[in-house]
């Protein structure tokens, strides 16, 4: 039982034509005995890549991996005592589900054969799989054999835990279930564990922490709910959260800021976290955009609804500032509102919930304030 | 397997075999491990096996008469160097290889229509009993010629194109040919178009196009490639052919290169330089097109 | 905003005048379809007939030229035709078939041709594995190299059996060269000349010429195997060997089976490679069906035992087919 | 399409003086060495005396005629034959006669003033059927043994002396342990041990014992077949250790030529090799006896012209058979075949010394018995099945076996 | 212009073991001329082969389909006056995007070439694809592709718009851009469409009508508010709405509904809408659960939280009620709100938001009230 760090690693491909490739550019990490990190980020930002190297399928460019207290940059996979589940599964067609969960503790360990079946059979019972052990992978449903891709991988005991999508292949319903299965069964294990996904809900629900990364360098890494409400960059920001957070550029002029829709008023207190920076981007995330039909305090504004989609329990509303075809920003209001299209109603966006972003770098300047209201107080 | 592929290779030295080796580029020659020398040093054992044939049937080819008679086939031809036995074999098939090639190619374009054509009719409009008429031809493939040979020169001889004119005997083997090149021309057509979208040709007849249109402006130009890969295919076979043209050619005249070629070797059973010089001027077109087209001749080979 | 519909239709008079037209005739369609609803509109309209003029005439040409001829030829069997005349169709006998286990030519031949199938076929798979193996070793310059082991497969039978005559000749073939150059001298037989190799030499050119074949087979099997089975083994710690053997090997059934139809059926009609290399009578050691069948027939004009041996020929090319076309249909390749 | 019953009688098609011929279609397989020059010769002789009359030859090479065999038969049963074809004659042209598929050109070309001129082997061979329908045009004698005056003086071996082919093993033994090789052979393809155990069985049993056998009649003679088979078994010791793995006769009679072997017995085509050898020299380095025991006797092998029905040509046809017929024809031709017109009338002028002493020989000879390997003694379905009792003799030397397969290649 | 009607349409495919597959079960619908309809439903439901029934690629095993007052069943495609947008595209790969446009109009019109081009043109331009005319398929990118797929079917002027799953093969972002797109198209051009998806959002968000199917059988024909709020039966209501709606079987007890783990008083109106109707299955919406911290009201229930997934704008509350292991439900609440697994909490599931269905047919006996809120009044 051991932590896993990453340390400075970077991987750099050389393609055929000589062309250097950084898919994984000095990212650091640290996961904790029992942890569960989640990978996120868009296509081909080097999330595999990281995943493969601490697994020993890809050699390291430069950094160190440690498990423990164990440099295992030059270990061959089997000797890192590491499982990994792959996206596509990877369960050995031609054999039996039996025998695809057998296979690594029959070639890389001496267990005797009837521990072997003992701890197969166990496994597979804590999954639910136990009366499928003579089928086939075919045979199988999608979920199934996602399941026994999980009970090849634990049953090997390992001490570290690598899964790559591995809920992709599955349709909504299903993948929601193995969610909530697989967050359990990693505790159960208690195990570090590194899993990759591309998918929002599966990085808020499952992870102890989330780590982003963007063309190979890694943007944040925090809890979920810090990863929303705080994001340390533009990107991170616009990233996370679906619909994703509206953003408008603007110019600070004194404590006012100037968009090419409005301006915006400024306390203190957040001019002060501005320092220097002039040039911003102001976020703000739809849930947080009341509307109004009418009223005119201050941070309000005159909007038209320009495309209402209703969601059931919620409907996205696309406003714009008077112009039809300027640029329209979205809030999230409650499903039992009844909004049309053309209708005109007030935008009111509350100071405590913008962000404010350096335009050049991208760094957030200014998170939201975060006022946690527990249960009790609120209404629903 | 060779010793060497239980040694086992750097984590990056895959084994597996997407076959864009990239990391290849990061200079192999710096850490080629005694595993990867020992599979070069088998592959290229396994070439120099694989070459020997054509290796001493070439180094004979260019040896006089007694330099072949005196110098072992392993031996370049330096000493008595000579292209005699070529011109000798060139002149002999000549007539040959211009029967071969007004055979081959008219055959080989117009099975790889025809199968072209029943595959488009067999695959992508639907009606029951295709699957039956299809295991017909899979079946037809792979049927040993020598069971229709009797009634093949029965049929021809009813037939009697020979009579009419000398040259009657090419055009009944080439019509054979057309023939017995027609299933497999069409199982290799169907299973390409069957990775062809069904949905291109449902567009385009939703489009308003009939069948034969959708075959003209759709099908045909998406099935080039397979076109190459089935007149590659067919013209080797057809080329290389023998025993048909043994059964229903027999006027000398009309011989085709592989049936003078025997004859040639019959009649100068001792002269191996001329021998090997013909054979490789025989087998030459068909060298030629596997070298220029190899990726489709394997193509066609797969099936 | 104008309706997007609305310009085009401006765009586009003559669409509006059919759309219109067409809603006008639209009735008439609907009553003449009620009127001849019948088989024969069906039929007119059917996929069926309109497909017809595409797979008919090849459809037509392979009945005709393999099936029919295939029924002629278990005809011409029957009926006891030899020499030079016409063949009697209105007597018929199973003389020739009875004949056949006392001709020790044919039981030669028969016994050569399976011991040619299972040596070439089982021969050439390994070889072809091997080779399929080491090429797939991300090797490179390996088009090349697969290049080089497929070229004998480019080449005509009659060339082939005029290179390896010359390869195995005696003493002063390559073979027997190199075996004298390397101190082997013992090893150097007379390969064509001795009954005892004749028919191994055979099955040795032919594995030369066939097994780059089944390269390339497995080469696809190996490479539809996605590479992350050989990524989960060796996390799971299978070494080279185990992952080959274990994982990897095991996945290549279906491109087996598919080489082996091929091969076998091979084996059954390899005539021009021993009829160039031995002529219509090469002997009992290397005689195989294809070959006598030929001779009986074009040589002996034995028409009718020839057809009939091409006939026990088509019988074992269907017991190798059959089940592959049976299976291939099951699974719904065809 | 059935045999050539529907072909029209030959005098319907025949002109005495018809205004134009049409070209000679000659099918052969002479297509290389003196064999080439010979037919060339015939032609321009042909076309001197007929300047009309085109020849146009089609020629087969390869497989000692099975080539040309197979398409002529294909070309026959579609009735489309060439205007005329070499064959060998007598059984082998059962298939044909069976069928009613050539002509009898009795009184077209036969007649009495040629028949004269043959000894009755050739014309019994003529006339498989007793019809007339082939016109030789030269023999080879089969019934030979080259010998290396040197190599069997130098084992004290007289050739002359060798009364008998088991003599003849005793000779090889003597040739054997002076340290050549006994008998000069190539056992690769059949027909040459055929013909060697042909002769065996001539010279040690006669011609009546070998027409007995020609005519199917194989278990009256069982000893005698058993016997000659081990004695060729015996033979087989003292042949060339290559033997086996040479498919031509001439890489057998190179060791004459060389000096490493002392006797090799073959059709009289071989002298040809002999001959051109600027080394050797007839009498002095090599020479020729009739094989042991068959001194009497001119086994023949023999080339013929046929008339088949259907034919495209019928009056220059019967032109060409005719001349091919006449001394002069059969002189220009045979000179260059190295081999003797079957005609006993003509001169011997233009010949070798060797092929003077055959003529000479043939001449004088009581027996001409025809060739099993050639075809000329038994129908063709036999000579394939005993070729390939040969070819199955040449791999096991099984006198059993190749006795069992003898008796049913006449069933 | 006129209306699609499918009356009864039924398809049944037989397969080559003879085995019979009903696709289609008797489908009657009326899409009226400019209407947008949307059919969904789970994988292998039907869509597809109800759409091709409609375009004429599938023979109609019984029932009639009516383009205006004409039966289409026996025509061909070509002569149905119908354009279709399929999933892969199905652009001809080896022709331009010109002559994918062009190629329709010059197999079934005899437009003069002239006219031709120009049609092309204006309806690219007008798809923002003008200066892609010269380009093939493989060169565009998957929102182009879609772009000269949607081009195609325009230019040909139908009377009725198919589209099966056409976004399915874009990615998140693409997709919602071509939605809106998409939906403004449709209504420039103002034609009969059905839009076949099995992504909830499209259908919700698109849809003047949805059609939910299920094996084959129709559901529910209504508008996505009316599907979302009023489902036909049990499939509709646990098949639209994300998270799905929590179901509870109940037994009616005089005018109380008894679950295994509470009880629920019933009002009269309520009890009268079940009429002799006794098994049943209570249904309530994740967003309609009221969390509170204490309180002992009417249908408020004791509850331990399970799980927690923050989703940043919101979170699902997985809830059971005191036993750890039996199965949870689960309640929406908004993001800012913070609950923590283990925490008892007071549920409360409000009368007016609960639906009724009858355990045995699945069939909606009583419906959520609706009180639509316009926006002024609501606070957000
Ligand atoms: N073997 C390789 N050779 C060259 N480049 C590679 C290789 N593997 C990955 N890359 C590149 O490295 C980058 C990161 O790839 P990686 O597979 O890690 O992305 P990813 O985040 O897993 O994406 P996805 O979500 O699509 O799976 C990509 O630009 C990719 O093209
Ligand atoms: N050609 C066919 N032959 C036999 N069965 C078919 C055929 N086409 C479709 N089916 C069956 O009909 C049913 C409906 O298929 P359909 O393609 O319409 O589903 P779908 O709703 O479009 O599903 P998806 O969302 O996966 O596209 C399925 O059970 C399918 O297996
Ligand atoms: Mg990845
Ligand atoms: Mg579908």
């Amino acid at each position: 039982m051991a932590d896993l760090q990453l340390d400075d690693v970077t991987k750099v491909f050389t393609e055929r034509d000589g062309n250097e490739i950084t898919a994984v550019d000095d990212v650091s990490l640290t996961i904790e005995d029992g942890e569960f990190l989640v990978l996120v980020g868009p296509s081909g930002c080097g999330k595999s890549t990281t995943l493969r190297m601490v697994a020993g399928l890809e050699s390291i460019s430069s950094g160190q991996i440690r498990l423990g207290d164990t440099v295992v940059n030059e270990m061959k996979p089997k000797e890192r005592d590491i499982a990994m589940v792959f996206q596509s599964y990877a369960l050995y067609p031609h054999m039996t589900v039996r025998e695809n969960m057998s296979f690594g503790l029959e070639e890389s360990t001496d267990m005797p054969a009837t521990q072997i079946t003992e701890t197969v059979e166990s496994a597979a019972e804590m999954l639910g799989i136990g009366d499928l052990l003579e089928r086939k992978p075919d045979d199988l449903s999608g979920g199934q054999q996602q399941r026994v891709a999980l009970g090849r991988a634990i049953v090997r005991d390992p001490e570290v835990f690598l899964l790559d999508e591995p809920l992709s292949n599955l349709d909504a319903k299903l993948r929601a279930q193995m969610r909530t299965e697989l967050q359990r069964l990693q505790e159960d294990l208690d195990v570090a564990t590194i899993y990759v996904t591309h998918d929002q809900t599966e990085a808020m629900t499952m992870a102890d922490k989330i780590a982003i990364l963007n063309d190979g360098e890694l943007q944040q890494v925090g809890t979920p709910l810090e990863c929303y409400h705080e994001p340390a960059n533009l990107f991170v920001a616009s990233f996370i959260g679906e619909p994703s957070m509206n953003f408008f550029d603007a110019r600070r002029d004194g404590t006012q800021l100037v968009t090419d829709q409005f301006r915006y008023d400024l306390a203190d207190e957040t001019v002060a976290a501005l320092g220097e920076h002039d040039d911003l981007v102001l976020g703000v995330r739809p849930e947080d955009i009341e509307l109004r039909s009418t009223g005119s305090d201050e941070h309000s504004y005159e909007t038209t609804v320009d495309v209402v989609e209703p969601m059931g329990n919620e409907n996205n509303v696309y406003l714009t500032f008077g112009d039809k075809h300027a640029e329209s920003f979205v809030a999230t209001i409650d499903g039992m509102n009844r909004v049309e299209a053309g209708q005109s109603v007030v935008a009111h966006i509350p100071e405590e919930a913008i962000h404010l972003f350096d335009r050049s770098s991208g760094r957030a300047l200014r998170n939201r304030t975060l006022e946690p209201t527990a249960v009790a107080e609120a209404q629903f | 397997m060779t010793a060497d592929t239980t040694t086992e290779p750097e984590p990056e030295d895959d084994v597996n075999g997407d076959g864009d080796d990239n990391d290849e580029t990061q200079g192999h020659l710096a850490r080629l491990s005694p595993g990867r020398i020992a599979l070069y040093g088998g592959l290229l054992a396994l070439v120099a096996a694989y070459l020997s044939p054509l290796y001493s049937g070439l180094t004979t080819a260019f040896k006089s008469q007694d330099a072949y008679r005196e110098t072992s086939p392993l031996q370049p031809p330096i000493d008595g160097f000579t292209v005699d036995p070529w011109l000798t074999a060139a002149s002999e098939l000549a007539f040959a290889m211009l029967n071969s090639f007004a055979l081959t190619i008219p055959a080989a374009v117009l099975s790889a229509l025809f199968g072209s054509l029943a595959a488009y009719g067999l695959t992508k409009v639907d009606w029951r009993g295709q699957a039956l008429v299809l295991v017909l031809f899979l079946a037809a493939v792979f049927i040993p010629y020598q069971a229709v040979l009797v009634p093949l020169r029965q049929f021809w001889s009813m037939v009697g194109l020979s009579q009419i004119h000398p040259r009657g005997e090419l055009v009944e083997l080439l019509i054979t040919h057309v023939a017995y090149g027609i299933p497999i021309c069409t199982i290799l057509f169907r299973s390409y178009y069957q990775t062809l979208d069904g949905e291109l040709i449902e567009a385009a007849r939703l489009d308003g196009a009939s069948l034969a249109r959708i075959y003209r402006k759709i099908v045909l130009p998406l099935s080039i490639p397979m076109f190459a890969v089935t007149l590659i295919y067919q013209f080797t076979q057809i080329w290389n052919d023998f025993l048909f043209a043994l059964v229903l050619l027999s006027n000398r005249a009309n011989y085709v290169v592989t049936l003078e070629l025997n004859a040639l070797a019959g009649s100068m059973a001792t002269d191996y330089s001329v021998q090997m010089a013909g054979a490789f001027i025989a087998a030459l077109p068909t060298i030629l097109v596997y070298i220029l087209f190899g990726e489709q001749f394997a193509k066609g080979q797969t099936m | 905003m104008d309706s997007l519909r609305n310009s085009l239709r401006r765009l586009n008079p003559l669409s509006t005048a059919t759309a219109d037209a067409e809603t006008g005739t639209g009735v008439g369609v609907e009553a003449d379809a009620d009127e001849r609803g019948g088989l024969v509109d069906r039929l007119r309209r059917s996929d069926f007939v309109e497909s017809m003029p595409f797979w008919l005439p090849p459809t037509a040409l392979v009945l005709l030229f393999v099936y029919g001829a295939i029924a002629w030829n278990v005809v011409i069997s029957f009926t006891g035709w030899s020499g030079l005349g016409q063949p009697d169709y209105t007597n018929f006998t199973l003389e020739m078939y009875r004949q056949m286990p006392a001709d020790q030519d044919f039981i030669a031949s028969l016994r050569n041709t399976v011991a040619l199938l299972i040596a070439f076929t089982s021969a050439s798979l390994v070889v072809g594995l091997g080779l399929a193996l080491l090429v797939d070793r991300k090797i490179r310059f390996e088009s090349t190299f697969r290049t080089i082991y497929l070229l004998p497969m480019a080449l005509s039978f009659v060339v082939t059996a005029i290179f390896w005559s010359w390869m195995y000749a005696d003493p002063d073939g390559l073979i027997n060269t190199a075996l004298h150059g390397i101190g082997l001298e013992a090893l150097a037989y007379d390969w064509l000349g001795d009954p005892r190799f004749r028919l191994a030499a055979v099955i040795v050119a032919l594995i030369w010429q066939f097994s780059g074949y089944c390269m390339i087979v497995y080469l696809a099997g190996l490479r539809s195997i996605p590479d992350d089975h050989y990524e989960a083994a060796r996390i799971d710690g299978a070494s080279t060997l185990k992952l080959y053997w274990r994982v990897i090997i095991p996945q290549l059934r279906s491109s087996t089976v598919g080489a082996t139809v091929v091969l076998m059926v091979f084996a059954l009609k390899a005539f021009d490679f021993i009829y160039v290399m031995f002529g219509t009578n090469p002997g009992r050691s290397v005689d195989i069906l294809a070959v006598t069948m030929y001779r009986e027939a074009f040589s002996a004009s034995e028409w009718a035992y020839g057809a009939a041996i091409a006939v026990v020929l088509f019988a074992l090319a269907l017991t190798i087919i059959g089940p592959y076309a049976y299976t291939q249909y099951k699974r719904g390749a065809l | 399409l059935s045999g050539g019953d529907d072909a029209e009688p030959l005098e319907n098609l025949l002109e005495e003086d018809p205004e134009e011929y049409q070209a000679v279609e000659v099918g052969h397989w002479w297509t290389a060495g003196g064999e080439e020059d010979a037919f060339e010769a015939l032609v321009e002789g042909f076309e001197a005396e007929y300047p009309d009359i085109e020849i146009d030859s089609s020629p087969s090479p390869g497989g000692a005629g099975s080539a040309l065999e197979a398409d002529i038969r294909n070309r026959v049963v579609d009735q489309n034959p060439p205007s005329t074809f070499q064959v060998w004659p007598g059984q082998a042209l059962t298939d044909y006669t069976e069928e009613d598929l050539l002509y009898d050109i009795d009184g077209n070309v036969w007649d009495d003033e040629m028949r004269e001129a043959y000894h009755d082997g050739p014309v019994d061979v003529s006339r498989p059927d007793g019809e007339f329908v082939a016109v030789p045009i030269n023999i080879h004698r089969l019934n030979n043994l080259f010998y290396n005056v040197d190599v069997v003086e130098d084992s004290g071996v007289d050739p002359e002396s060798i009364d008998s082919p088991s003599e003849l093993l005793e000779a090889m033994e003597a040739v054997n342990d002076a340290g050549y090789v006994g008998m000069a052979q190539q056992t690769a393809s059949a027909w040459s041990t055929l013909q060697l155990w042909a002769q065996v069985l001539l010279g040690e049993y006669g011609v009546d014992v070998y027409e007995s056998f020609i005519d199917g009649n194989v278990e009256e003679n069982e000893d005698e077949i058993r016997d000659s088979l081990t004695l060729v078994v015996d033979y087989s010791e003292y042949f060339n250790e290559d033997a086996s793995s040479m498919n031509d006769w001439d890489d057998a009679s190179n060791y004459i030529n060389s000096g490493e072997a002392a006797f090799f017995h073959q059709g009289d085509w071989a002298a040809g090799e002999y001959e051109a050898d600027d080394d050797l020299e007839y009498g002095a380095n090599w020479d020729h006896v009739a094989f042991p025991g068959t001194e009497e006797m001119y086994a023949l092998n023999m080339d013929s012209f046929v008339f088949p029905k259907h034919n495209p040509s019928p009056n220059a046809t019967l032109r060409f058979l005719q001349y091919a017929a006449t001394p002069e024809a059969q002189e220009r031709f045979n000179q260059h075949k190295g081999s003797i017109p079957p005609r006993t009338d003509v001169s011997d002028e233009a010949f070798t010394p060797f092929l003077q002493d055959q003529m000479a020989d043939f001449q004088e000879s009581t027996d001409q018995p025809p060739s099993i390997a050639h075809g000329l003694a038994v129908a063709p379905a036999t000579q394939t099945d005993i070729e390939g009792a040969f070819a199955n003799f040449i791999d096991n030397w099984d006198v059993d076996e190749t006795y069992d397969d003898l008796v049913n290649s006449f069933q």
